[in-house]
């Protein structure tokens, strides 16, 4: 499985934001996209997950069963937002994505209380989760990973709520996703714990450190 | 898919009380008309039809333009985008339980409240019947102007302009479906089944345009 | 808290929810046995007086109409006394009490309208007329329905609790139209024959089915109304275990 | 002048109603129970004196 | 203050389309009634001050519910709460806004949906008077409605729910005012000087009341 | 001018989430709330900020003028939403704030382009807010606390999206505070970049470190 970027540009609005840029991650590796607010990070990312149309340039994954219709059915997106209700339990929410989303080929989540567990909230999944914390919810949106198997995800600014404690267990979590295959991009302000190739965009024009 | 549409109907439950509270509307509507036309029996079951009509498209208005916010702003839209499953088949389900959960009640509840009406019985089966075929397609126009709305920041005009309007022919061939069953010279299948016609048109043009209107106003 | 706080420590502890627990445990087989047996007499007593010259079989349908609507506004006035409660003595229990009220209030409503609609309909030829003590009835069971739908979206009880006090109190106004609106407007319904002053003008022969009736159907609410409240206690102490959990949980890691 | 039908139906609609409402506070009762113990099991309890117990 | 109020106009103006949707509803519910009621003129002008009302009241609603919601979902609420501005002339600038972007735009057009249920020159602008004095009131009690249901997610029937029973004196007497411009034996001015006080009755109870609402179901 | 918080207590729904916090911050002194996810950061500052009822003890401004009514009105608050409407532009919303707050005695909040230029992001205040990124937006809700004067700040993760030079950009404001006799109160899961107190919430009670 590879993950090939080449040319890509993007618009927001009427201007370009970045373009030109070419990245190619093999099975198990990562990279980290950084660089200052309004950089473009954020719109990479969601170019990447097929949420913004690109300007020019492709976005694609090789070595996926060819039935795939669209790379972005093969990645998971951990935004800004949650996407949980708060008026759901935690494992409302996540049972809802696990059987909603289903799983890749090639790798199967493992169930919600699991994934709970593995992110250090195991045994609070019944509640709703506009009752939890800002750290522990984006810690709950992260358990979404789990329960469902994609090969690549994208994520940003994943640890920005997140307790020192809770960075490690992530980094754990990021690098056995890495061990088992997995591909990650992450854009982040603080480094995320865990080897990988960084991506500085400059505001117009990405270049690789 | 299921799962989908248990997920909208536990969220319309559980947040604002769903069908309780619909039913609850659509009667409160109904107890405030008497106080406005006067207790007379003969004008309330003449004007009962419309009125049940009005309350139902209200009902069914009020909270339908969360239907895709609600989702855009916690994030959930995005990763409903990103999935395999089409996304003409999510919008057509989260129509579904946004139907069930607020048009089916009303459905239910308006026999009740064409008693209230002073309704005769034939008025009553008929109403319910137009707005069991009807509601669906209210709901169904409400979305591609909740598709359309969810990120324009200035999409509130263009839904209005966009729903009611199309509403409108539902509305009155509704309303005058119901009065043809009780007044003789009028037919009341041609109505009904335009009626019928409207709403099985909608169930396939909604949900396209919806999708259409989501996919492209993603940003 | 300030300077008062004694005096509501003293209050709470005249009625402390563990406390309640333990009398309504005690209290709720004796209750319910009682009521079920007055239900018994009540109902022989129903079937077994004659019917009324005038109205024939239908005068039975009072037997449950009558207090089912007394029960409709008593329900109420108790919600009332405990919405008073919640704001001016901040009592913990008054909030349980009025909570767990409305449903039972607003199945006695329910049952008031629909026993009268199906009186009416024989006796006044429709099932439903738009008059002061049938509408303002109706507006009771919206009342109740819009209280309970409040309580039930708020999922956090301390924080419903004054906003529903205060709409019960102002929905109070409600009860005294309801009693008093046969006299004040000429309606189609019936005017207070048993409960008014110069005492009852009912013929005994209905008036005894009808007392016992009244009776077991109190009894029944307040029942109901206990053990609802036990529930209500049971349920906000699992919320608040749960709350605690989350808050210890992922400590450790 | 008799009308059975209607009198069967207000006191069979009384019944119901009343059978539900007691039927649902049992059940509402039971499972509330139920919540606590599976709680009390989980080995959590409740903090009555909130003063005492810091840490 | 007047920053506050020129900020929820604007905000009404870009996002919510607030003064075209309620119209739009109006004229929905003006269009369907003569369906109902046949085109009987002279019944259509009896009860068309009824209608108006009825339409209005009910056009006053939608958005409603998102009159605190949209504040606290995105924290400016907080920031409300913390000022020195008492909290009661906050609510009460915030209900001024909704009002002039709802409310206004319906009185305005009134006269015309007058025309088209037949009504007479005197009905139309008694109505028309009625309409401007009252609907202000259906706004404050409203914002009532709004603030307590400011923590749910889809407060949107609930709200209207709370409101339509207070609402209701303010159509008995707003109808029966219009009616007694009309009718010869009814004196007009006394309803309508009790519907003037029931609108200040709860310019000050409504904020009143909302106020507390917010500082109580702030979390 | 002294902010004097005495044995404070707050409850979430029917639990308390801490007891008998009592902290004194003198004129020019910063604190820190750090702790683990869900120890209760930010409903202290959301009890602090007059948000949330405190269930015992109290919060007061010793030295400020007498005719304050409550505390909160000498506050700021930045929680984790911005509370600007995406709808208006940054301009509308710094001058809708700048004018609905006013100034509290003792100071005068700077105009709104010179805020925005402060937080280096001078020159694009006519965008719609809903237009810049997840950092210029944050920035953007930091030139709230310049706009209008309020000599106490509580800041609830105030860096979460900010760059690095940013984060020092804040630093320097944040210290500019305190020499012209603020007082902050932060909480957040990175260093703060200023010297500070620290108030380390276990869990249940908080313990001043
Ligand atoms: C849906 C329709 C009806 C409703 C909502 C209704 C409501 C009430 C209420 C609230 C009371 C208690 C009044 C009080 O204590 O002063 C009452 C009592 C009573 N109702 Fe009805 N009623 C309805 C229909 C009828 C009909 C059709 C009849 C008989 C023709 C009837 C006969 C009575 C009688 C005899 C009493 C007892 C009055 C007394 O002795 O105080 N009701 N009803
Ligand atoms: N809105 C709410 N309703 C009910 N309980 C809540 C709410 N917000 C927080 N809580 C509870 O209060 C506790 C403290 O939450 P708080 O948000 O203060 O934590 P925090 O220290 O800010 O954590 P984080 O570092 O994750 O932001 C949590 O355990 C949570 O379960
Ligand atoms: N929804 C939007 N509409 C229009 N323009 C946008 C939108 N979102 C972002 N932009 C613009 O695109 C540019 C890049 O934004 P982006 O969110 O990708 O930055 P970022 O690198 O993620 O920054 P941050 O570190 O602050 O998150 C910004 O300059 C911003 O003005
Ligand atoms: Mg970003
Ligand atoms: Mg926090």
């Amino acid at each position: 499985m590879r993950l090939r970027v080449e040319g890509l540009s993007a618009k927001r609005g009427e201007d370009l934001i970045f373009h030109g840029i070419s990245v190619v991650l093999d099975a198990g590796e990562a990279l980290v996209v950084t660089g200052p607010n309004g950089s473009g990070k954020s719109t990479l990312l969601r170019v990447l997950a097929g949420l913004l149309v690109a300007e020019s340039g492709s976005v694609r994954v090789e070595g996926a069963s060819p039935d795939i219709g669209h790379p972005r059915e093969l990645c998971h997106y951990l935004g800004h937002r949650n996407a949980m209700k708060r008026e759901l339990t935690v494992m409302e929410n996540l049972s809802f994505w696990k059987s909603f989303m289903g799983d890749s080929a090639g790798g199967s989540g493992i169930d919600v209380e699991a994934a709970t567990e593995a992110l250090g909230l195991g045994g609070i999944s019944h509640l709703p989760f506009g009752y939890l914390s800002a750290g522990q919810q984006r810690r709950m949106a992260m358990a979404k990973l789990l329960v469902a198997h994609r090969p690549v995800w994208i994520l940003d600014e994943p640890t920005a709520a997140l307790d020192a404690s809770a960075d490690r267990l992530f980094a754990g979590l990021v690098e056995r996703h890495l061990g088992a295959g997995g591909i990650v991009v992450a854009a982040t302000h603080q480094p995320l714990g865990v080897d990988a190739r960084e991506l500085r965009m400059t505001g117009f024009a990405g270049e690789m450190v | 898919m299921i799962s989908l549409f248990l997920r909208d109907l536990k969220l319309s439950m559980r947040a604002g009380g769903g069908a309780l509270i619909g039913v609850l509307f659509f009667m409160t509507v109904i107890a405030v008309v008497p106080f406005a036309v006067g207790p007379d029996l003969n004008l309330l079951s003449r004007i009962g039809p419309a009125i049940l009509w009005i309350g139902a498209l209200l009902a069914c208005l009020l909270g339908l333009d969360r239907l895709f916010q609600a989702e855009r702003e916690d994030g959930s839209l995005d990763l409903m985008l990103m999935q395999e499953t089409p996304l003409v088949l999510t919008v057509l389900v989260k129509c579904l339980a946004h139907w069930t959960a607020t048009g089916l009640p009303l459905v239910i509840a308006s026999p009740l409240l064409g008693l209230f009406m002073n309704m005769s019985e034939v008025a009553i089966g008929a109403t319910m019947l137009t707005l069991l075929v009807g509601t669906p397609a209210i709901t169904l126009i409400g979305a591609v102007g909740a598709a359309v709305a969810v990120t324009l920041p200035r999409g509130g005009l263009l839904v209005s302009i966009l729903v009611l309007p199309l509403a409108i022919p539902v509305l009155i061939f509704g309303v005058s479906a119901a009065y043809a069953a009780v007044e003789d010279p009028a037919p009341f299948l041609p109505p009904l089944l335009i009626l019928v016609a409207i709403t099985l048109f909608f169930a396939v043009i909604g949900p396209l345009a919806a999708a259409l209107a989501l996919r492209s106003t993603s940003d | 808290m300030s300077e008062n706080s004694l005096a509501i420590r003293k209050i709470s502890d005249l009625a402390n929810p563990t406390r309640f627990l333990g009398l309504a445990e005690r209290v709720l087989p004796w209750l319910a046995g009682l009521t079920a047996l007055l239900f018994a007499i009540g109902l022989t007593l129903c079937f077994t007086t004659e019917g009324d010259y005038q109205q024939g079989e239908t005068v039975r349908i009072m037997y449950v109409h009558v207090p089912s609507a007394w029960l409709s506004m008593m329900c109420y006035t108790v919600m009332a006394v405990a919405a008073l409660g919640t704001l001016v003595w901040r009592h913990p229990l008054a909030d349980v009490a009025a909570r767990a009220a409305a449903p039972i209030g607003a199945s006695f409503t329910f049952l008031a309208l629909v026993t009268g609609s199906l009186w009416g309909k024989p006796m006044w030829g429709t099932w439903w007329v738009w008059d002061a003590r049938l509408t303002s009835v109706f507006v009771l069971f919206l009342m109740y329905l819009g209280l309970i739908a409040l309580n039930r979206a708020m999922d956090e009880p301390g924080k419903a609790a004054k906003v529903s006090a205060v709409l019960i109190l102002v929905g109070f106004v409600n009860i005294p139209i309801i009693k008093f609106s046969v006299e004040w407007w000429n309606t189609l319904h019936q005017p207070a024959s048993v409960l008014r002053l110069g005492g009852s003008a009912i013929d005994p022969e209905f008036l005894r089915p009808l007392l016992v009736m009244a009776v077991a159907f109190t009894l029944l609410f307040f029942t109901l109304h206990i053990a609802a409240m036990r529930n209500e206690i049971w349920r906000r102490r699992v919320t608040s275990m749960r709350r605690q959990a989350a808050r210890s949980a992922g400590r450790e890691v | 002048m008799s009308h059975t039908a209607y009198v069967v139906a207000s006191y069979g609609i009384a019944a119901l109603t009343v059978v539900a409402l007691i039927l649902w506070v049992w059940a509402d009762g039971r499972a509330r129970r139920r919540e606590l113990q599976a709680l009390d099991k989980a080995g959590i309890r409740r903090r009555s004196a909130p003063a005492g117990d810091a840490q």
